[in-house]
């Protein structure tokens, strides 16, 4: 059964990929990170129990805890930029 | 009630994959940023509450389901403010959804 | 069946490399390499590597993708369109591969028990580390005990790098600097960004308290000094992010990294010379304790922390030399 | 299934050629410094893919699988270290890296070789 799991997560982080590389937008690159990192978490969670050892949670909880902070550099970075740009009116 | 509660957490893990991939298709096939935000960003959330209690379920009353149920709140949490963050931040930057074709900053202005 | 998952994460992992090289835009290879770090851990961790996998993920969820960035914001997002030609390169590269490809037919099978590798030492390392440290986690037996002297060695080198981006960059902002790298001054930012402000703030917590669990629950679990100094580091620079980085120095203080960089790598040494002041051999931390077995266990605690401690303090002092460098 | 018992192997050699073509190519430094921890991470791979055995699991000894097979402990300590050395030379690099922008001010390797002419 975890088998499934495993293989939809799989899948899914392939799209993910996909559209990482794909862009067009810097965006949709952070958005497909992030993504992967939250699939990440649950396919390390599913793979812990296909092995066996449950015990192993504590790599997806580091990754629960602090893959965001990758999200957060990044807007640092773009926000600073869009600050000094100046003001577009639609 | 071990047959009933296998059934239950296979009914949660399967449902739960099958968002993930509903999710991973959004975010592929939806046609500009904010569609597929919103495809990557929901199921980002229901992915989580369905597959952990699952495996929660298959953990029965161990630390392992202490450290799940500590996923799972961390996951909820972070989930949808990255989702938060990006949205605003792309909107600050002037990305808008109806128009994005020509407003979109192309990566060559970035 | 893992297999076939390990193949499938394998190829990923080739795709997403591909694209790091192949995108002229730097900021997209930061951003694809963070990806990669993540398929690597997965990939550790379908080989039953769970110690090396929580490390890469320690390191790379975070901070690798922040220093990537604070250096791409001083230096330069783009890079030039090569111009040089490159079909030699491909043609030596290319017969390279085919030649190690070659040579990887007489390696022996994946995961065969008869593989020298496992005949040599590693039946030995599991055998006795019930016997002489009695601690679960053989990987971190290894790491502080058996193998102390590389380790040491490798903290020396962690310690070395972090001086060495201290000597380069110092502590003054560089010609490309602007004032207040990580202040929120811009109001539309600050209402804008409030919800991350508050989860983040409310996350740190946890983030150091697991920092701690798994500094301490080394010997259990997976986990050690290199991954806990990793994560605390991680949990600082979010507070950095989100505070502005002044806040963050006011935290933890130049002087005081400085103290925490030579402080952990001291601390180890001096571990390893009090086996020699109590009549044994560097590094041997048996007479550490009237009891072989628990003064073992002492000297692995001690000097696991000394290892947190040295790359808390070297992976922050990078961090604030980078960010105090640039306007990032 | 013989051949796909290498896979890995070949997985190693083909991400290590990448790293290796980036450095070589790219006159960008910082790309030359991810290609230079792609090419880190391939050695890893084959450190971790040697210590693999088959039926086993991560050498942490519980009382639950006290007598089970263990994957090969040795290979997991050195590249546990190596990574976070990796890190910090990395950022060693990347500071290097940043003196060069600011004394030249470009990062691209023949600008500077015209410059240092």
């Amino acid at each position: 059964m975890y088998y499934v799991v495993t293989f939809a997560l799989i899948i899914t982080m392939a799209l993910a990929l996909t559209r990482a590389i794909l862009g067009p937008s810097v965006y949709d690159r952070v958005l497909a990170v992030n993504m992967l990192g939250t699939k990440t978490v649950l396919l390390l969670s599913v793979i812990a129990f296909l092995m066996g050892r449950p015990d192993f949670l504590d790599l997806a909880l580091a990754y629960a805890l602090i893959n965001f902070i990758g999200v957060f550099a990044v807007l640092e970075f773009f926000r600073n930029r869009a600050a000094k740009q100046p003001e577009e009116k639609p | 009630m071990e047959l009933f509660l296998d059934i239950a957490s296979w009914i949660l893990m399967s449902l739960g994959g099958v968002f993930v991939f509903i999710g991973g298709l959004g975010a592929l096939r939806m046609p500009d940023l904010y569609t597929r935000m919103h495809a990557a960003g929901i199921t980002d959330s229901i992915a989580p509450i369905l597959i952990i209690p699952g495996l929660m379920l298959q953990a029965g009353l161990t630390l392992a389901s202490v450290k799940l149920l500590a996923i799972l709140v961390f996951l909820l949490l972070t989930g949808p403010t990255a989702s938060n963050a990006l949205a605003s931040a792309a909107l600050l930057a002037g990305n808008r959804s109806e128009q994005v074709k020509s407003t979109a900053v192309p990566e060559s202005e970035e | 069946m893992t297999v076939i998952f390990g193949f499938f994460l394998l190829t990923l992992l080739l795709i997403t490399a591909v694209a790091i090289v192949q995108s002229q835009n730097l900021f997209v290879s930061v951003m694809l390499s963070g990806m990669f770090s993540l398929l690597l851990a997965v990939n550790f961790f379908l080989l039953d590597a769970a110690d090396v996998a929580l490390t890469e993920a320690a390191v790379g969820a975070g901070i690798s993708t922040v220093l990537l960035l604070s250096a791409l914001a001083i230096t330069a997002k783009h890079e030039k369109a090569p111009s040089s030609s490159r079909v030699g390169a491909l043609i030596i590269v290319i017969i390279a591969t085919l030649v190690l490809i070659y040579a990887t037919l007489g390696n022996p099978q994946f995961a065969d028990p008869n593989a020298p590798v496992h005949q040599h030492v590693a039946p030995w390392y599991l055998d006795k580390t019930a016997e002489a440290i009695d601690i679960p986690n053989v990987v971190t037996a290894v790491l502080g005990s058996f193998r102390g002297y590389d380790t040491l060695g490798e903290v020396f080198v962690v310690f070395t790098a972090g001086i060495g981006v201290l000597f380069l960059l110092g502590t003054q902002p560089g010609p490309f600097a602007q004032s207040n790298p990580f202040k929120l001054t811009d109001p539309k930012g600050l209402r804008h960004y409030l919800i991350p402000r508050v989860v983040g703030r409310m996350l740190i917590p946890f983030i150091l308290l697991f920092g701690l669990y798994v500094q301490f629950h080394g010997e259990y679990g997976p986990g050690g000094g290199f991954q806990a100094g990793a994560l605390i580091a991680a949990a600082i620079i979010l507070f950095a992010l989100l505070e502005g980085e002044n806040s963050a120095l006011k935290v933890i203080p130049r002087s005081v990294l400085i103290g925490l960089i030579a402080g952990g790598a001291l601390l180890y040494g001096v571990v390893g010379l009090f086996g020699i002041f109590l009549g044994s051999n560097f590094l041997d931390y048996s007479v550490l304790s009237s009891n072989p077995v628990k003064g073992q266990q002492m000297g692995l605690l001690i000097i696991e922390a000394g290892v947190g401690i040295t790359v808390t303090g070297v992976l922050l002092s990078i961090f604030h030399a980078f960010a105090a460098r640039g306007k990032f | 299934m013989e051949l796909l018992g290498l896979y890995y192997y070949w997985v190693f050699a083909i991400l290590l050629m990448i790293g290796l073509y980036a450095v070589i190519v790219k006159l960008n430094l910082i790309k030359k410094l991810i290609g230079l921890s792609l090419f880190q991470a391939a050695v890893f791979l084959l450190y971790i893919t040697m210590g693999k055995l088959e039926g086993g699991t991560a050498p942490i000894v519980t009382d639950a699988n006290a007598n089970g097979l263990f994957s090969n402990p040795l290979p997991q300590v050195l590249i546990l270290t190596a990574i976070v050395v990796g890190i910090s030379t990395m950022a060693l690099g990347l500071g290097i890296v940043i003196r060069i922008k600011e004394e030249y001010g470009t990062i691209e390797e023949d600008e500077i070789q015209e410059i240092d002419k």
